[in-house]
């Protein structure tokens, strides 16, 4: 039980990938099928962006910088200062940055992929003058013969 | 195995037919040039295996590697007594078959005479390769070429007939090639690790248990169908639907003779006399060579069409060749492989005379045959000629190899091979001499006027293998000096 | 020494594609040119990595300079396989664009500038497939793979090409999908995405026994198996070659399967490592039989099509299977042959996917029957295509005899004997299937017999070849499989140099 | 169909949920992922090494900027996908397509007033994200999508047309090549600055009064204008494309 409480996010994202999972498979309808496609990666991008979260951290984004990155336009050239002059972060205070950056490209290609897949399902409507699968394969064999 | 020579030799040997194809193919609008070119390359192919007969003589070994092509296994070619004896049959007997093919084709007016002209020529280069290859690897790949290539040939006339004979002929080749000897050829190469050279007392020999042993023997054995052992002897008789010429030397010499050359390599070069006899495997191939004997010639007994007859018979001839060898006895090996010569010479003037009665006058049946000798003297003696050697009576060369087979039995002590050539050879006897006895001493029942022989050429050719078969027995030439000198290579 | 080398291979072809692309807005003739232009130093380009490795042994190249630690930045890595895909890459790109510039006009007209840019594009991800050594990145260039095949494919005219690319679209996604999952899952059990990290830390931590490893090799095998249209997950496979257009098929059917067989060895190799992949998991004798299984179902599939083409794509299933049974066979040989065997079944595919889009090309219908007489009518093309078909049945000295070799010989040393009879028996079916088509070709409908053609060969059908942009192509790639079988040897010792250091756990 | 792809999901899910019992606990700062050097790297070092505080922005458009110009490649090639795929206008007469508008009856003049009024907000905004990526959440992909937003915003509030005449699709395809061309330009001038393919470093000499590090906050910048570019057109373009089936005619 207490597995479920500790571990509730890769449960969620099972459920979710499941759920689209079974929509791709069972569906027919052309349409429904690319939203189960898009429900699936979304689960994925769930999965990846849970990988990096902490406890009590923050966003990724090191607050002590507005200044420094500033002053770095007036004196330039002036090694061993950089960024946060001196301190270091302390890793635990924020977020996993790299799950981030990855889930930003399978967004990209997840929306890429639907915006194809909507093309090709226009293109096919415009041929078959349907998007559910039984008709346009009882299309098919009709032509067949 | 004597000293190595290193020469291209047997690598000109190889390419003077293949390179012949090309003014063949350019000279096809005017017949006469394409066909001087044909004797041209079998002359000179003739020449090139001649000019090495002295080195082999003189007990030395010609080499020549071509390729790297597998780590061990190199495309090299080996010239040793045993495949120069098989070359020297095959580059005789080419000058010969071509001499009649353009007979008979012209005879005939067949078809696409340059396609037939250049995969002939594709074919014997083929040929020489297995003759002269130097371990299993080479001579697989000339095998392979050599089925492919004569795949237009056989189904020549291009009509169903022919297309039936040509998938039966490459069903049982292919299939026995690929479903066989390549596992086993594998295999081989997995144990000897990477070395398939053939080597006088086995390559493998010691490397195999006696199962192995028998499974592999099994394989290559009944892998190189060529060799027309039952049961997969059928494509034999499927293939005579070829023309003649091509039944003559392919089915008569080279293709045939090519599975029984590769089956007495596997028995000499691959598994060893060693590692048979260690094993006891020598008797198992002389049951199934001796049961393909007794049972082709009954078959033979039965077929009314000459060219079927004759094919039947040439099975039971191979099958002669590997009992000989698998007797693993000196005079048995000696025999077999001067049979390899004394059945091309008198089962390709048989074919010849098949071919010429066809194209004088398109008999194809014995029952048609009565009183033949009237129409034909020629032809009819060359046949009786012919059968003499097949059966095994002399003055044929057939009876000094057959004395050598009968010998190599009493030497192994394996009475039962005796019977098996005794046996046949009388069967042998009784599906030729009716034939003989018709066309010489019966009434023909359409008495024709004067003599008709066929195409010159036809004529010609088949009087020179005919004279070659009587010569034989006289002298039996390097063939009984090579036969002799690889069986002591070998024990 | 100039060290951009891979730079110089991979980026022309993004480059060439926005080119061409804005040679579609301005002058869609120059398209052409400057396409053949960017894949030409592309080739040059992969030539001079293969150099490199001969000479050291592998390529590094650290995107951005992020070498340290290793893993931050995106590292590319060219070991001797990968240069080796590198070149078949860009070979058989050229090979098809040099096909297509004749085709293309007939069958995607007004469409050759988008046609070049994603061709281009696609080449470009193939050979990031095949270079990157992190984790993701690849699953950024499968994408780009993917996606531009999509659209090569659903460009077509003909009525099905649009359906079958949604399968396709739909089929591809999931295995992408799931390569990325099992990505992640090494991710969260590993912390790392560079390839050579992500093997180091298992076997730092020796993780080979967590669940989580299992699952994510078993997520990025799924992936890949699907990819490359293993037996079960290859419905889309069929459709979606055959009802593309011709100049499509000839660049995708020969590579994309290949370069997915090709990140399945990869990550068994470099990622999870042999030992994890042949010792610690149970089921390598099952994935074994599942490859049988494939070739023997592609095989059959094969013997019932009428069509060219279709009959072609039921063998790629087939030749999949050997790969993946060869590379699960366990020992290095096995895995070499599966390796050859992706450079030798490239090789055939494309010169069958030539002729046969010539012969289409020609009699408008992918209908063996319709291939009467043509060993009269366009000799050349029927030399060509007998060559890739003896290849396919294993007929030496061409290259499928030798991948063959290998693989049998590696299926008898692990003793896995129904995979070499597998093998033999698809080999013999490619034998009936393709002199069935010899038998049309030679024979001719034999209604009429032969008897019109007395004496010699002078009034025959004339010669009708293809226009040569066609036949070059397709020449090429037929002395490319006798050049491949005659240098298997020196491929093979080649592709075994990237595979024999990984012999540590013994497996080999 | 349904049971069988029940089957295949509860196998699945089953095979999933059990490699999860071994993953470390939701929000733990010390599992393999996080406690790994490299995202350790990113969070210390990243300040040293690229002066940008975002590390999402460093990580995305610098360590891992690779990965970005694909990304950017992949929307590119949706666009030109989408194109062909539709495959109803030929490339080379992608001028701006003159559109009977439709009739003013069917225009409801608030919502028309009301996007006319937020439309510059959005692209400003828009602007400012993508030039802020660097010191708050943001960048070229966030901020080219809210400009993409704002066009198809006047698409849907007017027509296609009206969109299409401030922006044809001929020029979106431009942009959007000239953004690639920016980013992977910006890597080429690396290289010939005599480092590795996208190493910003080497660019000081070229930019005013800055070090090497310096150098990097700039590259990245540029990069993400040009990713901006390509998104926001791209978007645009995909838009119009579904909405007109291909035809840039009509639409919704």
């Amino acid at each position: 039980m207490d597995l479920l409480i500790d571990r509730f996010n890769y449960f969620a994202y099972v459920v979710l990938m499941m759920i689209g999972l079974h929509a791709i498979i069972s569906k027919r309808n052309l349409i429904k099928k690319l939203i189960g496609m898009s429900i699936f990666q979304t689960a994925i991008i769930l999965f990846f962006v849970s990988i990096g979260v902490k406890e009590g951290s923050t966003i990724p984004i090191s607050e002590h910088h507005a200044e420094p990155a500033a002053e770095h336009g007036a004196q330039a050239g002036h090694h061993g200062e950089h960024g946060s002059a001196g301190h270091t972060n302390n890793p635990d205070h924020f977020a996993n940055p790299l799950p981030h950056v990855l889930m930003l490209t399978a967004i990209v290609v997840g929306v890429a992929t639907l915006g194809l897949g909507l093309a090709i399902t226009q293109k096919i409507y415009r041929q078959y003058g349907s998007i559910e699968e039984d008709e346009i394969l009882e299309k098919l064999r009709s032509t067949d013969v | 195995m004597g000293e190595v020579v290193e020469s291209s030799k047997p690598l000109w040997a190889c390419l003077v037919s293949l390179l012949a194809i090309v003014p063949i193919v350019r000279n096809r609008r005017s017949p006469n040039v394409r066909d001087f070119w044909s004797f041209v390359a079998a002359f000179a192919k003739f020449g090139i295996v001649l000019s090495m007969l002295p080195l082999i003589r003189d007990g030395k070994v010609i080499e020549c590697t071509l390729w790297e092509i597998l780590p061990g296994a190199p495309i090299q070619f080996r010239v040793d007594a045993m495949g120069m004896l098989f070359a020297l049959v095959a580059s005789t007997l080419w000058i010969v078959t071509t001499l009649y093919g353009i007979g008979y084709m012209r005879g005939l007016k067949e078809h696409a005479q340059t396609r037939f002209f250049a995969f002939f020529a594709l074919a014997l280069s083929a040929t020489l390769g297995v003759a002269f290859s130097a371990n299993l690897l080479t001579l697989y790949v000339f095998y392979e070429i050599l089925s492919l290539s004569t795949f237009p040939l056989v189904t020549h006339h291009q009509d169903k007939e022919a297309r039936r004979g040509g998938r039966t002929y490459l069903a049982y080749l292919l299939g026995t090639s690929v479903g066989f000897v390549l596992p086993a050829l594998v295999y081989c190469y997995i144990k000897t690790d990477g070395n398939l050279d053939f080597s006088p007392d086995g390559a493998l020999s010691g490397l195999l248990s006696g199962k192995e042993a028998m499974v592999l023997m099994l394989l290559l054995v009944f892998g190189f169908a060529k060799g027309g052992l039952m049961p997969f002897h059928s494509w034999l008789p499927g293939a005579m639907v070829a023309p003649t010429p091509v039944s003559a030397l392919l089915h008569a010499v080279a293709v045939v003779k090519v599975g029984v050359f590769c089956i007495l390599r596997v028995i000499t070069g691959v598994l060893g006399v060693e590692t048979l006899r260690a094993f006891d495997l020598g008797t198992v191939i002389v049951w199934i060579a001796g049961f393909t004997v007794i049972v082709s010639s009954l078959i033979a007994l039965s077929q009314d069409n000459l060219k079927r007859r004759l094919a039947f018979s040439t099975i039971g001839q191979l099958a002669y060749i590997i009992l000989g060898a698998s007797l693993l006895a000196p005079k048995g090996l000696t025999g077999s492989l001067m049979h390899i010569a004394m059945h091309a010479f008198g089962k390709i003037t048989l074919f010849f005379c098949a071919g010429a009665i066809f194209v004088a006058n398109g008999r194809k049946y014995i029952s048609q045959c009565k009183g033949l000798a009237r129409e034909m003297p020629f032809t009819m003696t060359a046949f009786a000629i012919g059968a003499l050697s097949v059966v095994g009576i002399p003055p044929a060369g057939g009876f000094v190899s057959k004395l050598y087979l009968v010998w190599g039995t009493m030497e192994a002590d394996m009475y039962q091979a005796t019977c098996f050539y005794l046996v046949s050879s009388f069967l042998n006897a009784c599906y030729f001499f009716p034939i003989i006895f018709a066309a010489f001493f019966q009434k023909p029942e359409n008495p024709a006027n004067g003599i008709r022989e066929s195409h010159p050429c036809c004529v010609a050719a088949l009087c020179i293998t005919a004279s070659f078969t009587l010569l034989l027995f006289f002298h039996p030439g390097p063939f009984y000096w090579l036969a002799n000198m690889m069986s002591q290579v070998v024990f | 020494m100039f060290d951009h080398t891979l730079m110089l291979t991979i980026l022309p072809c993004f480059f060439a594609a926005l080119a061409v692309t804005a040679c579609g807005l301005w002058k869609p003739r120059w398209s052409l040119p400057v396409a053949l232009l960017s894949v030409g130093i592309s080739l040059f380009g992969s030539l001079a990595v293969l150099a490199e490795v001969m000479t050291q042994g592998r390529v590094q190249y650290f995107l951005g300079n992020w070498s340290e630690p290793r893993g931050i930045g995106i590292e590319f890595n060219v070991d001797p396989i990968s240069s080796l895909m590198l070149v078949l890459i860009c070979v058989v790109s050229l090979l098809s664009l040099i096909y297509a510039s004749g085709k293309i006009t007939e069958e995607l007209p007004g469409k050759e500038p988008l046609f070049y840019a994603l061709f281009l594009l696609l080449m470009g991800g193939l050979l990031g497939i095949c270079m990157t050594a992190d984790a993701f990145n690849l699953y950024v260039m499968l994408e780009i793979t993917s996606l531009t095949s999509y659209a090569l494919v659903a460009m077509g005219n003909g009525r099905r090409a649009a359906f079958s690319a949604y399968n396709y679209v739909i089929m591809g996604t999931i295995g992408a999908s799931f390569y990325l999952l099992g990505v992640g899952y090494l991710y969260i059990r590993t912390g790392s995405l560079n390839m050579a990290d992500i093997f180091r830390i298992i076997q730092l931590e020796s993780l080979q026994g967590s669940p989580t490893i299992t699952v994510a090799f078993i997520m990025i095998l799924i992936g890949m198996l699907v990819k490359m249209a293993f037996f079960p997950l290859s419905g889309w496979l069929p459709n979606a070659y055959t009802h593309a257009p011709s100049v499509t098929g000839n660049f995708v059917a020969p590579l994309m399967t290949k370069v997915s067989v090709y990140v399945m060895v990869r990550m068994i190799i470099t990622v999870f490592g042999i030992e994890f992949t042949f010792d610690h998991l149970p089921w390598g004798q099952t994935v074994v039989w599942l490859a049988i299984l494939a070739i023997v179902a592609g095989s059959i599939m094969a013997l019932g099509q009428s069509d060219l083409k279709r009959m072609l794509c039921c063998l790629i299933i087939a030749e999949v299977g050997y790969m993946v049974g060869g590379a699960w066979l366990a020992n290095i040989h096995g895995m070499t042959g599966a390796v050859f065997h992706i450079f030798s079944d490239a090789a055939m595919t494309l010169c069958l996917f030539l002729a046969a889009g010539i012969f289409h090309h020609k009699n408008g219908t992918g209908e063996i029957g319709s291939l009467e007489g043509h060993f009269r009518k366009m000799p050349i093309t029927m030399a060509a295509f007998t060559l890739g078909a003896f290849s396919m049945i294993g007929v030496p000295p061409t290259c499928g005899f030798f991948s063959k070799f290998y693989l049998i010989r590696g299926g008898l040393e692990s003793g896995q004997y129904g995979y070499v009879v597998a093998l033999l028996l698809s080999s013999l079916v490619n034998a009936i299937l393709f002199f069935r088509i010899f038998e049309t070709a030679y024979f001719g409908n034999l209604s009429e017999g032969h008897h019109d053609a007395h004496g010699n060969d002078d009034h025959e059908v004339e010669i009708d070849e293809a226009p040569p942009t066609m036949l070059a192509p397709l020449v090429a790639t037929a002395a490319g499989l006798v050049a491949i079988g005659l240098f298997n040897s020196e491929i093979a010792g080649f592709i075994q140099r990237s595979l024999t250091p990984l012999a540590v756990g013994g497996t080999w | 169909m349904k049971y069988l792809s029940l089957i295949i999901v509860i196998v699945t899910g089953i095979l999933l949920l059990h490699a999860s019992q071994d993953f470390p606990d939701w929000g733990d700062a010390h599992s393999p992922a996080n406690s790994n050097q490299i995202s350790q790297h990113f969070i210390t070092q990243t300040g040293e090494q690229t002066a940008v505080p975002n590390f999402v922005t460093a990580v995305l458009a610098d360590y891992r900027g690779f990965d970005t110009l694909f990304e950017t490649i992949v929307v590119f090639i949706a666009g030109i996908a989408i194109m062909a795929v539709l495959g109803l206008v030929r490339m080379d007469s992608l001028v701006n397509a003159p559109d009977s508008p439709r009739d003013p009856t069917d225009r409801d003049i608030i919502v028309i007033q009301t996007c006319r009024v937020i439309t510059p907000v959005i692209q400003l905004f828009a602007l400012y994200v993508v030039a802020h990526g660097h010191h708050s959440p943001g960048g070229g992909f966030q901020g080219g999508v809210i400009f993409g937003a704002s066009l198809i915003l006047m698409a849907i509030s007017r027509d296609l047309s009206a969109a299409l005449k401030r922006i044809s699709a001929r020029r979106a395809f431009i942009l959007a090549m000239v953004g690639i061309l920016i980013y992977a330009g910006i890597g080429m001038l690396c290289i010939f600055m005599g480092g590795n393919f996208l190493d910003y470093s080497v660019l000081h000499p070229l930019l005013p009064a800055t070090d090497s590090v310096m150098a990097r906050s700039h590259g990245m910048l540029g990069v993400e204008i040009g990713v901006a570019f390509t998104v926001s057109t791209i978007m645009f373009a995909i838009y119009a494309l579904l909405s007109s089936g291909g035809r840039l005619k009509g639409g919704l």
